[in-house]
């Protein structure tokens, strides 16, 4: 069998009424799953509420925090979400620069992976704040107090980045939709007609629009990478830029944009395998993707892992007495398990990636690449709080992991991305319709000239190698169906 | 008196708007005090020209925290006092405070001060006004009551000036001879060896002159004295071109052994015979520059290096080292304190350090005679542990019908072995002139709530006097908070009109005060201008420089029967009951900035804790924050333990000060109080408390909690926060400098 | 003079495509190329070679917005910094480029994105009343090509596509 | 009551001394003092209730009374002041002691005590303003006539001669601080207002 | 308006602290302490309490890390081996050290913290807006937080009369810290500049210097060669601005030192090394 069918990623031979059809299905009439997972978002934003209401009245020593835990869970948190945040738009647009075609039927769901954890990202920020109703201080207004904020701080480099980021990732999805936009407003009746309708804004696919729509496109495409790589390395400056052992490190920025990339992907990956799951999407989420998610997830691992590296062994020989001592506390004092926990998840279970049968054992990968967010997670906090537990000044030194408010309205956060992306599934098609049609379309004269290059391979000698063409029952894409 | 009109109308109190609701934090909209019309602004009645609004005024006083009788000077603003500094006329401080003179403020403004006078009516406390509080006090003890004057007492922490003059004219009115005057923080056998071997109970010490300072046991930066003073001149000591080197000799390092070159701690009971073992060595090389008689001689013989040794357990080239730098650096200085005195031997020990001073030939050159005040009755009465156990005897005999209070908390110090507490309920009559309600206070039954000092007049004349003979003046710093306190004084003088018509003439303690100072006799002071000017001067440093007497010190042997404390099988372990700088003997354990300011060795705040020796602590399986139980022959406490090595293995160290059962919100309920289970041991020939010669066995009771104290790293770690250089290199640099 | 619209519904592109081709042989004498559009559910990869070429100017607006953007944020930066003097902080200078530059980077992308977006929903048409001739098939997979034509031969050309295999035509009135 | 007959005698000569030296001034508008740029930004003041309401235009439009004979400290300390009532009584010992605002102030002064006045012009706790530095700055150095003073006060305290009750009609906000710093080169570091 | 301000100052306002910075330093106030004397009496701490308002936070405040103390005074032992610290503890008073160069001034969102023309290293308040990130780039860890309203339950009735009205009492949420009692030194600007005279040695000192039983805190004006602490600056040989390497000195073993120096956040405070006598 030729390459471009042995890994082709779609059935070529899907109706494209059935595209539509199926994705139409996936919106509506949600499932007793759907009910119960909404419930549990629910809840945990309700505890993460409450959390946060105690808190902000009796003030942040609520949190646990002290004098030299400044900053804690809240932070990692923080970076964990914006982290996750760059899979999304990043993969989509550099894939999309790159024309790798298997990126059509996952990057929509991707996308909106980018902009909701973008505002949960947001709102840590403000619980972390001591006075957050004087937030709005750090925009850049004219006031006639002649007073302005401090644009060396790169809290406020912060403020314009993710700005910049979530309106212009926000802008990317909702462009790249338009066209389902329309196609929905075609085939869908009641509120949600009239919804779409206006979201399409008047969608007509005729060839000025898809022309314009194209190099739109493309453009915000090319846009969006080098703010995604700009908008971690700034969140990155928030500890690059101190002069704290552990944190005045010179490969931060692309460690954490690698360390962003990672746990994007590795989101990807369980989100891919929860929808495939609860919407049957097993035709277009076909495992040859996964297995090209994973490689992609494996080589950033690999950056990763290299960058750790790299950090230790240059805080070794840097023989900075202050670093060193917080390596070795780190990786030998109390924070040790969790330390390891990082290096586990984060270095050694990515090798799973490595074998065929793994990549596409869906239960492995769920498992996988959960555990690999776990790994991200923990190491957001390795940053965070041993740093601070271990500075410069003994007499300050001092062990935090938290209280129950503080937990509380970390795991709320998860309950809070969660809820956005259930709503989303259910409003907004999670693959994009009018891409897997092109898919299709390209694949299929991608066969058609297979095809003729083997009628030319017959001319040339009688043998007739066996089982030619694509069958339906070879089609990788029903496996594990 | 138009000096004293003035002075009461501009001490008044302005509303105090804005001040105490500042906050800068809270700008959430609802509390932006930019609303018309919030606060409240009041005038005075009648303008005092130097007295503006908005500008702080500074008026000199006196600090009452302790006795050292510090010069104060305090800021006042809008009539209320916000800040005390020490007063650079004062001899004492020179400008200086500690901790506790800082804290004066928050006994000032104290939340639980008593407001009203109690009395106790069907066994409780309850409010009465001043008019039934004085009539129940003329019928108990007016010239009508049939009070028999032998059956009177009053307990007193010391008193001096004007103060004493009443409380002893008073007892002489009614014929008692009964006045106990206790301290817990004292140095009375260090008092009494000096008065015998030098005829001087306070001689002056000069620190600066000396260039090695010996002590054994004596905190003289924290309870020593007059701290604030030594430690001033510590610093003299310290800075001088050669700097003087410091060893502290003592079972549990205290603030000044923190700051010695050497420190090591000898057997406890035993630093006697490591004084002498020392002039022992130095006379048997002829080191000595004074000569001593035979019999001292023979004496001496028997404390050869390695019984000194085996004693001590101090070893014999650091007693070497020792006895030659006292030697190589004369002129030292020599000196004892609480944990060499407050044993049963305590005397001859102090006696025996004593001998050092004299054979090394620092009296009359370290050591020089000091000033007295010239009129007795104003000189301080200070007190002891003595008058403790004679109150309880007194007590339990049956002996008071009358008991006064004032200015001590003896309910509270006492061991229970003393049973003051029961002792108390046989006194039929008993006031309290209190502040607090602390523990005495509560079991009297007639409460008469005082002036604050920085709300009294009065006068304080230093114990120890370091220029000159010189008496501190105390001043109100602002009007009362409260207006049913009275001025201790005021009471004073008005018992004493209940009978005998010689205080008649004085309105009140300040006309007293006031007319006293301003006649006193040529042979005090020699007076320079008018009365006017006098008081003026008075006013603006709050010093009174006199003529003082001073008596050329008269060195003297004793005889030295010294014995080193015999051990004890049941109870290894000697429980070290530790005063220290801020909380002192717990008078001060209901000031929020003393009990969360850090102990200065052990760091802990808001608690008690045992402090004990590595080995120690390994022995008994405890660590950091695990509770022990201190068990002596009368009594046990539990504790949370402070592992260090800065205490002798065979000592346990708790702090005194917490552990009261009453004393208001900061204080009641917290800690333990380790002289509760003292045995009643006392010092042979004084007959003070022998406080640190408790024997107590420790257990390991399998508890632990968080030991709440500063700072979490023991160690630098590396860092190099804390830089230590050599004396030599010191005295490179500095002198070139 | 041509007052009427025609859309012809094709099965596929390639359908769609001969026709193109034949009206660009001039099969119809009033039909110019350059006035046929065509609708898709997808984007063709050869419709400008077949159609001709139908430039689109997006990029310039994007490069004006990105100029602007930058500019933009150096002088308002540095104004504010040097209204500011409050500013010089940790021994920096009051207005330190290093960080400014960061801040001009976002912005620069920050307007670009914005101008592009705002200028594609300009160009394309979008958010604009158009005519009502459109099939919900278009959005499935049938190709639509839309003429206009005046009634004279309004039925000639009908038949043309007819006879090439139009699935359905729909007309309005211009 | 002596030393009081004594008071009363001296602040009715310097009241006297006062009146006498204040030239007939033009009551059209407040002129503004011309080395100033006057601070911009009104506010509609709430009305106060005060004990006694005290009628400033009464004293300074038609008694013509200076400022700071009342409001004594302005030039020495960071308040301005209110009277010691021995000043008020100063007069009113013997003027309009028939009327009842004066007879509640005999009270008061009888009694012993002062009337709690509210405070209007009031700024932040975290402000930290000081009168004599302004005063010194538009009065004093700037050899500004103090028969004037008025006008430099009515900078920030507006049209007081023509109240009873002194109303609030500046904002008195940072803004309004900041603008006048900025034109007549006041400071412009934080901590030299904020505390 | 401020258009033509840069387009007339833009070199002046891209000068640096080495290059004098923006405006001309018209005081640097800095300190010297002489760890040898410095007894640990605690007595600055209690007297910095008194005049800045600090809150007492109570035992389980302070067990949680949540203590006020602007300036505290660390003890260390470092005699590891041996029975007993023979040569005691090491005691060090540690409060902001009013940094030149200060990593807590840039980081901050709104430019709360900052730097004033007196060289010292402002907090405003009432600007905080609570990101802390000044505290967590404090190497030295003097920077406190309000994490809770303590001036609820701090100052009961009528202990709320002491609070100094020159200071304003901090609700949560806002970071402070030691401001080297600038309200004293306002006081004694304001009164000097009411007599017509410079700014005096002596003037003005800060609590903890004032109330130090042995006058080991030192405070005063670098700017003025003649003050005390200008002196004891020259003497130890540790100047103002990058670090102070041992090589720049006489003699190496002077003792003045600047604590974390090689970390060149030129530090205001100077302190003295402690001495020990080591031939006892």
């Amino acid at each position: 069998m030729s390459q471009v069918i042995q890994d082709k990623v779609i059935d070529e031979k899907l109706e494209w009424s059935r595209i539509n059809a199926d994705v139409i299905a996936s919106m509506q009439n949600p499932r007793l799953a759907y009910w119960i997972t909404m419930a549990i978002c629910i809840l945990m934003v309700a505890v993460a509420v409450a959390a946060e209401v105690y808190q902000y009245k009796y003030g942040l020593g609520a949190g646990g925090l002290n004098n030299p835990h400044m900053w804690d869970m809240y932070i990692a948190t923080f970076v964990f979400w914006i982290g996750m945040s760059h899979a999304g738009t990043l993969l989509s647009a550099i894939l999309h620069i790159i024309h790798a075609q298997w990126r059509k039927p996952i990057y929509r769901f991707a996308e909106a992976m980018t902009t909701f954890s973008l505002m949960t990202a947001g709102i840590f920020p403000m619980i972390h704040l001591g006075r957050v109703w004087n937030l709005y201080w750090v925009l850049p207004y004219v006031s006639d107090r002649g007073i302005w904020p401090n644009f060396r701080s790169p809290l406020v480099w912060d403020a314009f980045a993710i700005s910049t980021y979530l309106s212009s990732s926000a802008l990317f999805l909702f462009i790249g939709m338009i066209p389902d936009m329309a196609i929905l407003r075609d085939h869908t009746t009641g509120w949600r007609k009239k919804l779409y309708g206006m979201l399409c804004l008047g969608w007509r696919g005729d060839d000025r629009q898809w022309r314009n729509f194209r190099r739109t496109y493309m453009l915000l495409a090319c846009f969006l990478i080098p703010l995604a790589i700009s908008v971690h390395s700034i969140v990155s400056s928030d500890f690059a830029m101190s002069i704290m052992p552990g944190w005045h490190v010179t490969t931060f920025p692309p460690y954490f944009v690698a360390g962003a990339l990672y746990s994007g992907c590795a989101a990807i990956m369980t989100l891919f395998v929860a929808l495939r799951y609860f919407f049957r999407m097993e035709e277009y989420m076909t495992l040859n993707i996964m297995e090209k998610t994973a490689k992609l997830t494996f080589a950033i691992a690999m950056v990763w892992t290299y960058l750790n590296l790299i950090e230790f062994s240059a805080t070794w020989y840097g023989h900075n007495i202050y670093d060193k001592e917080l390596l070795i506390d780190k990786a030998t004092g109390v924070y040790a398990p969790i330390f390891w926990t990082m290096i586990f998840s984060g270095m050694v279970v990515p090798f799973t990636l490595c074998f065929q049968k793994l990549r596409r054992h869906m239960p492995t990968m769920l498992v996988v690449s959960i555990l690999l967010n776990l790994g991200m997670y923990v190491e957001r906090w390795m940053i965070v709080a041993p740093t601070l537990a271990m500075s410069h000044s003994a007499h300050q030194w001092d062990i935090l992991f938290g209280t129950v408010i503080q937990w509380g309205i970390v795991f709320g956060s998860f309950g809070w991305f969660g809820l956005l992306f259930l709503i989303f599934v259910k409003l907004f098609p999670c693959v994009s319709m009018y891409e897997v049609k092109e898919l299709c379309f390209h694949l299929k004269h991608e066969i058609e000239e297979e095809e003729r290059e083997k009628q030319h391979a017959i001319k040339a000698d009688t043998k007739v190698p066996a089982g030619g063409g694509a069958s339906p029952a070879g089609n990788p894409g029903l496996e594990g169906a | 008196m138009s000096v004293k009109v003035n002075r009461r109308k501009f001490l008044k109190m302005l509303g105090w708007g804005g001040a105490g609701t500042a906050l800068a934090g809270c700008d959430m909209p609802t509390t932006v005090t930019l609303e018309e019309g919030k606060e409240e602004v009041v005038s005075y009645l009648m303008p005092e020209e130097y007295v503006i609004p908005g500008i702080g005024v500074w008026y000199a006083s006196t600090c009452t925290q302790c006795e050292a009788a510090c010069g104060l000077h305090g800021r006042v603003r809008e009539g209320r006092v916000l800040k005390l500094e020490g007063s650079p006329d004062s001899p004492v401080n020179h400008g200086n405070t500690c901790m506790m003179g800082q804290s004066g403020l928050q006994s000032h403004y104290n939340p639980d001060r008593i407001t009203m006078p109690m009395m106790r009516k069907s066994g409780t406390l309850q409010a009465v006004s001043w008019d039934d509080a004085m009539a129940e006090l003329s019928k108990r003890i007016g010239p009508s009551s049939s009070v028999d004057g032998n059956r009177v007492g009053m307990v007193t922490g010391t008193v001096s000036g004007h103060q004493a003059v009443l409380v002893n004219d008073l007892l002489g009115q009614l014929g008692s001879k009964n006045h106990y005057v206790h301290e817990l923080v004292n140095s009375s056998v260090w008092r009494m060896v000096s008065r015998d071997m030098l005829g001087d109970e306070t001689p002056k010490l000069n620190f600066d002159k000396a260039r090695v300072v010996l002590s054994f046991g004596a905190d003289f930066m924290g309870t020593w004295g007059s701290p604030v003073h030594n430690m001033g001149e510590y610093a003299k000591f310290r800075k001088g071109d050669e700097r003087g080197t410091l060893v502290q000799i003592e079972p549990k390092m205290t603030m000044t052994g923190a700051n010695a070159d050497l420190w090591l701690p000898a057997n406890p009971g035993t630093e006697g015979a490591l004084a002498l073992g020392i002039a022992n060595f130095i006379i048997s090389r002829g080191w000595n520059l004074v000569d001593v008689p035979s019999r001292v001689r023979e004496t001496l013989k028997q404390y050869d290096l390695d019984t000194v040794e085996k004693v001590t357990g101090i070893n014999v080239e650091k007693i070497k080292r020792i006895a030659a730098l006292l030697s190589e650096r004369s002129p030292s200085l020599i000196l004892a304190g609480a944990s060499v005195e407050n044993h049963e031997n305590g005397y001859d020990s102090v006696a025996a350090i004593m001998l050092l001073n004299l054979i090394m030939g620092n009296v009359g050159n370290t050591i020089e005679a000091s000033a007295k005040f010239a009129e007795s009755s104003m000189q301080p009465k200070q007190g002891g542990t003595k008058d403790l156990l004679l109150l309880a005897k007194a007590l339990n005999g049956k002996k008071l019908d009358v008991l006064f209070t004032y200015n001590t908390n003896p309910v509270f110090t006492a061991p229970d072995v003393l049973q003051l507490q029961t002792g108390l309920a046989n006194v039929g009559f008993k006031v309290a002139f209190s502040m607090f309600p602390d523990e005495t206070t509560l079991s009297a039954d007639l409460v008469l709530p005082i002036h604050s000092g920085m709300e009294e007049w009065g006068t304080h004349v230093p114990a120890y006097q370091s220029e000159g003979a010189i008496m501190s003046f105390q001043q109100p710093l602002m009007e009362p908070i409260n207006k049913d306190t009275r001025g201790f004084g005021d009471i004073m003088l008005s018992l004493l009109k209940l009978r005998g018509k010689d205080y008649a003439k004085f309105e009140d303690y300040y006309s007293f005060v006031q007319t006293s100072l301003l006649n006193m006799p040529s042979s005090i002071v020699t007076s320079t201008g008018s009365k006017e000017e006098t008081w003026n001067s008075i006013l603006q440093t709050g010093i009174i420089k006199t003529k003082g007497v001073t008596k050329p010190l008269k060195p003297k042997l004793v005889d030295m029967r010294y014995k080193p404390s015999a051990g004890n099988s049941e109870y290894p372990m000697h429980l070290v009951p530790t005063a220290k700088l801020g909380m002192w003997d717990g008078r001060h354990a209901n000031l929020p900035w003393i009990q969360e300011a850090p102990d200065q060795i052990a760091k802990v705040v808001w608690g008690s804790w045992a402090e004990l020796h590595p080995k120690k602590a390994a022995e008994l399986g405890v660590k950091n924050g695990d509770y022990v139980r201190v068990t002596s022959a009368s009594g046990s406490v539990e504790a949370q333990v402070y592992v260090h090595k800065g205490i002798h293995p065979d000592a346990i160290a708790v702090p005194v000060g917490q552990g009261h059962e009453e004393y208001g919100r900061y204080a009641k309920g917290r800690g333990v109080n380790p002289l509760k289970i003292l045995n009643p041991l006392m010092e042979k020939r004084t007959g003070e408390l022998a406080t640190y010669a408790t024997r107590v066995k420790v257990t390991n009771v399998h508890k632990t909690s968080k030991l709440v104290k500063m700072g979490s790293s023991e160690v630098q770690a590396g860092r190099k926060i804390v830089r230590t250089v050599s004396s030599s290199v010191y005295r490179r640099t500095e002198r070139e400098g | 003079m041509s007052n009427h619209r025609l859309l012809a519904m094709f099965k596929d592109f390639d359908d769609a495509f001969e026709v193109v081709d034949k009206i660009k042989g001039k099969a119809l004498s009033t039909v110019h190329i350059d006035d046929v559009t065509m609708m898709s559910p997808i984007e063709h990869p050869q419709i400008d070679e077949k159609l001709g070429n139908r430039p689109s100017n997006i990029g310039y607006f994007t490069l004006m917005g990105a100029i602007f953007g930058v500019s933009f944020g150096f002088v308002f930066l540095s104004a504010a910094q040097a209204s500011f003097l409050v500013q010089p902080q940790g021994g920096k200078p009051v207005i330190p480029l290093p960080t400014n530059f960061v801040l001009m980077y976002e912005m620069l992308i920050f307007f670009a994105v914005w101008t592009t977006v705002i200028t594609f929903l300009g160009m394309s048409g979008l958010l604009s009343r158009r005519g009502t001739l459109y099939s919900e098939k278009l959005t499935v997979d049938e190709i639509g090509l839309v003429v206009e034509v005046s009634d004279t031969e309004l039925e000639s050309v009908k038949d043309f596509f007819k006879e090439n295999q139009a699935l359905e035509i729909r007309e309005e009135k211009v | 009551m002596k030393i009081v007959t004594l008071k009363q005698l001296v602040s009715m000569s310097l009241f006297a001394l006062a009146v006498a030296l204040l030239p007939a001034t033009s009551f059209a508008e407040l002129p503004v003092p011309s080395h100033v740029i006057p601070p911009v930004g009104e506010h509609a003041g709430e009305d106060v209730p005060q004990p006694i309401e005290f009628p400033h235009d009464r004293h300074v439009k038609d008694m013509k009374i200076n400022c700071m004979y009342c409001h004594t400290y302005a030039r020495r300390s960071k308040v301005a002041g209110i009277p010691p009532t021995s000043k008020c009584m100063g007069c009113h010992k013997v003027i309009a002691t028939d009327k009842p605002r004066i007879q509640a102030l005999t009270k008061y002064w009888e009694k012993g005590e002062s009337p709690r006045w509210k405070k209007v012009h009031d700024v932040p706790d975290y402000v930290h303003f000081t009168h004599e530095k302004h005063i010194r700055k538009f009065v004093f150095d700037a050899d500004f006539p103090v028969e004037d003073v008025q006008q430099v006060c009515g900078l920030c305290h507006g049209e007081v001669r023509e109240m009873t009750v002194a109303e609030k009609t500046k904002p008195l906000n940072m803004g309004f601080c900041q603008r006048c710093h900025e034109a007549n080169g006041g400071p412009a570091d934080c901590w030299s207002c904020h505390k | 308006m401020s258009l033509k301000n840069i387009l007339e100052n833009f070199s002046y306002y891209r000068r640096d602290a080495e290059m004098g910075g923006h405006h001309e330093y018209e005081h640097r106030y800095a300190m010297a302490i002489d760890l040898d004397i410095c007894t640990g009496c605690n007595a600055c701490s209690t007297a910095c309490y008194a005049e800045n308002n600090l809150p007492v936070v109570g035992k389980e405040r302070f067990e949680a890390n949540q203590a006020m103390h602007w300036l505290r005074v660390e003890r260390y032992w470092d005699e590891i081996e041996g029975d007993y610290p023979e040569q005691g503890a090491k005691m060090i008073p540690m409060m902001c050290q009013q940094c030149g160069a200060a990593t807590c001034e840039p980081v901050c969102p709104v430019a709360a913290t900052y730097h004033t023309p007196d060289g010292l290293n402002a907090q405003v308040y009432n600007r905080c807006i609570g990101s802390r990130y000044c505290s967590n780039n404090c190497p030295f860890r003097v920077r406190y937080f309000n994490f809770w309203s303590y001036y609820e339950d701090s100052w009961p009735e009528p202990l709320q009369m002491q609070l100094n009205p020159d200071l304003s009492v901090r609700d949560k949420g806002v970071m402070e810290k030691c401001t080297f009692c600038v309200q004293r030194i306002r006081v004694a600007k304001d009164t000097a500049q009411r007599e017509e005279r410079p700014l005096a040695d002596g003037d003005f000192t800060t609590a903890c210097a004032q109330a130090c039983p042995t006058d080991a805190i030192i405070f005063g004006d670098t700017m003025d060669p003649n003050s005390q602490v200008s002196k004891a600056w020259a003497k130890h040989q540790v100047h103002r601005g990058p670090v102070t390497a041992k090589k720049d000195k006489a003699d190496e073993e002077i003792r003045g030192y600047r604590v974390f120096d090689e970390l060149n956040v030129d530090p205001s405070v100077m302190y003295l090394e402690r001495v020990r006598d080591t031939e006892v």
